[in-house]
């Protein structure tokens, strides 16, 4: 079960790997590469679990919080860097309706 | 009692593997962003959750057992969390849902003619 | 690919992949290592350079023919260079039968550290990484030399009006954050100090906890965090950790033995290489942290200054 | 016969990739990418070598008698950190470059000293 768990995640990281470098937005990508953090995160505790040693969660936990932390950050820095006042969608969305 | 707990864990460790495929497929044909998002962010959270609930079912020591309950949690929070973002931050940005752009158009062509 | 935030998105993956590879191989320690550094801090730093310098890249003019006969002829070569290698995988490679038996064998007796990478980076080969560290330390001092601007302190009126439209715009964010950042110190700690049993040490920790900072410093605003990190202090503690490092080696010096023998800190030898280690992992921790906070708010504060004065110009 | 081979390969493959990018592409930040994915196959080539069958992680434990090398794991878990300290350097060049001349095109900056001759 452990082994067909492992390459279901494998399979998924390939599709977002796929998504990762078609995806036609930048968000697209954003969402490709928060994705393939956490099926990381997954893949490593399994393969623990594969390897017979599961004390190496760690770095899961590690890949956890640094998923957090870059996908923040590349929110961050792409609002910096893109959004003009007023052509944000909310406002245009108030006056269409 | 030691049968049924390994079942469990194997059925979870089952439909943590499908909800992620399903949302791996989700995320490849869903025609735009928002849609993707919605196939990743609900199947991620919950795929997850149940491969890592499967892996506590296997019965680790105890310390192994305290760090897949903190990774499980941490999912939880943060999953949601940056989901919750980044679809912020896109509507934000000025990306339109396609469905709002088909309305749109439609909108622009009933009024031209 | 002409989209440097794509470029950059994607070396992200790239990172996250060449970790799992060494999962997979076996290296936790590396692996440890390159997921907090290869997928958290670079992508990040790559990403501030690209707010800075533009999203776009121009079209070259001229063809790459040329590079890439060159690249294919240094592929080939290599290539060619790998058939006398030994084998993926095979015991008997000469690499593995020399100092690695010694290292796996012994260390138990001679050091009592369950981790061998630990004990090879922080016992055997401390000079090594005393070079390290030196070079870490020096990037720091490089960064800051490029790119420090001298600032006039702000006024609180100001930084609290920040911090409210900030808290508007994220508010989920960051009372996520607030619940995260105290676990992800906490966890830091522990990495810190149980680097001795497994995988973990001073590099991943110094990472980590730096990693909780520019959280903060994200979610907050880079003057709030300026307020509550003082710059002064992260520089002094940057020079301080290279300074523990170089004392231990000193004082073990002063003990009779060489520089970084570490039996002579304490009468029994294995209690003395426990506490030299746990000394040094100390003094690498400090340097590694201070010095990603450093170029993380010199990085931040640039691209901040320079947006800013460009939007008043145009 | 050479199939065993196949972790140098891959390493070649990756090498020549960040390689390529660095001489033929004229943005430095690309460059800098460039440089990293050719850093991360010297990764790849040292753990590959380290790595042994049948072999698990070096951290001692009971039942266990065959290890992967660790003096590779050593030396390249200090390179990570060195390189991206001296990645950070690289990026901090291309900011002030891109401050100094509004541009960070190998290209245009080769202008503007041609120019300013």
């Amino acid at each position: 079960m452990l082994i067909a768990a492992t390459i279901a995640i494998l399979v998924v990281m390939v599709l977002a790997i796929v998504r990762g470098v078609m995806g036609p937005t930048l968000y697209d990508r954003i969402l490709a590469v928060n994705m393939f953090g956490t099926k990381t995160v997954l893949l490593i505790s399994l393969l623990g679990f594969l390897m017979g040693r599961p004390e190496f969660l760690d770095i899961a936990i590690v890949y956890a919080l640094i998923n957090f932390v870059s996908v923040v950050g590349v929110l961050h820095y792409s609002e910096y860097s893109e959004i003009k006042p007023g052509t944000s969608q909310i406002e245009q969305y108030r006056k269409d309706s | 009692m030691d049968s049924i707990i390994e079942i469990s864990s194997a059925l979870s460790l089952l439909i943590g593997s499908f909800l992620c495929l399903s949302g791996g497929v989700g995320v490849l044909r869903f025609p735009d962003f928002y849609t993707r998002m919605h196939a990743v962010g609900v199947t991620d959270t919950l795929g997850a959750g149940m491969i890592l609930v499967g892996l506590i079912l296997l019965r680790p020591e105890s310390l192994v057992l305290i760090k897949l309950i903190m990774i499980l949690l941490m999912t939880l929070f943060i999953n949601p969390t940056a989901s919750h973002a980044l679809a912020k931050a896109a509507l934000h940005s000025g990306l339109l849902p396609l469905l709002y752009q088909r309305d749109k158009q439609k909108g622009a062509e009933s009024s031209n003619p | 690919m002409k989209d440097l935030f794509a470029v950059v998105m994607l070396s992200g993956i790239y990172g996250l992949l060449s970790a799992s590879f060494f999962v997979a191989l076996d290296a936790v320690d590396v692996a440890f290592t390159e997921a907090s550094v290869g997928a958290g801090i670079a992508t990040l730093l790559m990403l501030v350079t690209v707010t800075m310098t533009g999203r776009y890249e121009h079209t070259a003019h001229h063809k790459p023919i040329w590079a890439l006969v060159v690249v294919l002829v240094t592929g080939v070569l290599l290539i060619y260079g790998t058939l006398d290698m030994p084998y993926f995988g095979s015991a008997d490679a000469p690499g593995h039968l020399h100092v690695a038996p010694r290292y796996i064998n012994d260390s138990m007796q001679e050091i009592g550290v369950p981790n061998i990478v630990t004990s090879v980076l922080a016992s055997y080969r401390g000079y090594d990484t005393l070079g390290e560290v030196v070079v870490i330390f020096t990037a720091g001092v490089g960064v800051l030399a490029l790119l420090s601007v001298t600032r006039r302190p702000e006024e609180s009126a100001e930084i609290d009006a920040t911090n409210v439209s900030m808290h508007k715009k994220h508010l989920i964010l960051r009372i996520v954050t607030k619940m995260l950042i105290p676990f992800i110190l906490i966890f830091a700690l522990y990495v810190q100090f149980h680097g001795d049993y497994g995988p973990g040490g001073g590099f991943q920790a110094g990472v980590i906890f730096a990693a909780a900072i520019i959280l903060y410093s994200m979610l907050f605003g880079m003057s709030t965090a300026r307020r509550v990190i003082n710059q002064p202090l992260v520089q002094f503690l940057s020079a301080f950790g290279v300074l523990i490092y170089g004392s231990v080696g000193i004082v073990s010096m002063l003990n009779g033995g060489n520089f970084l023998d570490y039996n002579l800190l304490s009468d029994d030898p294995v209690a003395g290489q426990h506490l030299g280690i746990l000394l040094v992992e100390l003094g690498i921790g400090c340097t590694v942290t201070s010095v990603m906070v450093i170029i993380y708010f010199n990085f931040g504060g640039r691209t901040e200054d320079y947006m800013r004065n460009r939007t008043k110009d145009a | 016969m050479f199939l065993g081979l196949y972790n140098y390969w891959i390493m070649v493959v990756l090498m020549m990739i960040g390689f390529y990018i660095v001489i033929a592409h004229g943005n430095l930040v690309k460059k800098i990418v460039g440089l990293t994915i050719f850093q991360t196959s010297v990764f790849i080539f040292y753990i590959s070598i380290s790595n042994i069958d049948g072999g698990t992680a070096p951290i001692l434990a009971e039942g266990i008698s065959r290890y992967s090398n660790p003096l590779p794991h050593v030396l390249i878990l200090t390179a990570i950190v060195v390189g991206i300290a001296t990645t950070a350097l690289g990026l901090a060049l291309a900011m002030r470059i891109m401050e100094a001349y509004g541009s960070i095109e190998e290209e245009e900056i080769q202008q503007r000293d041609n120019r300013e001759c």
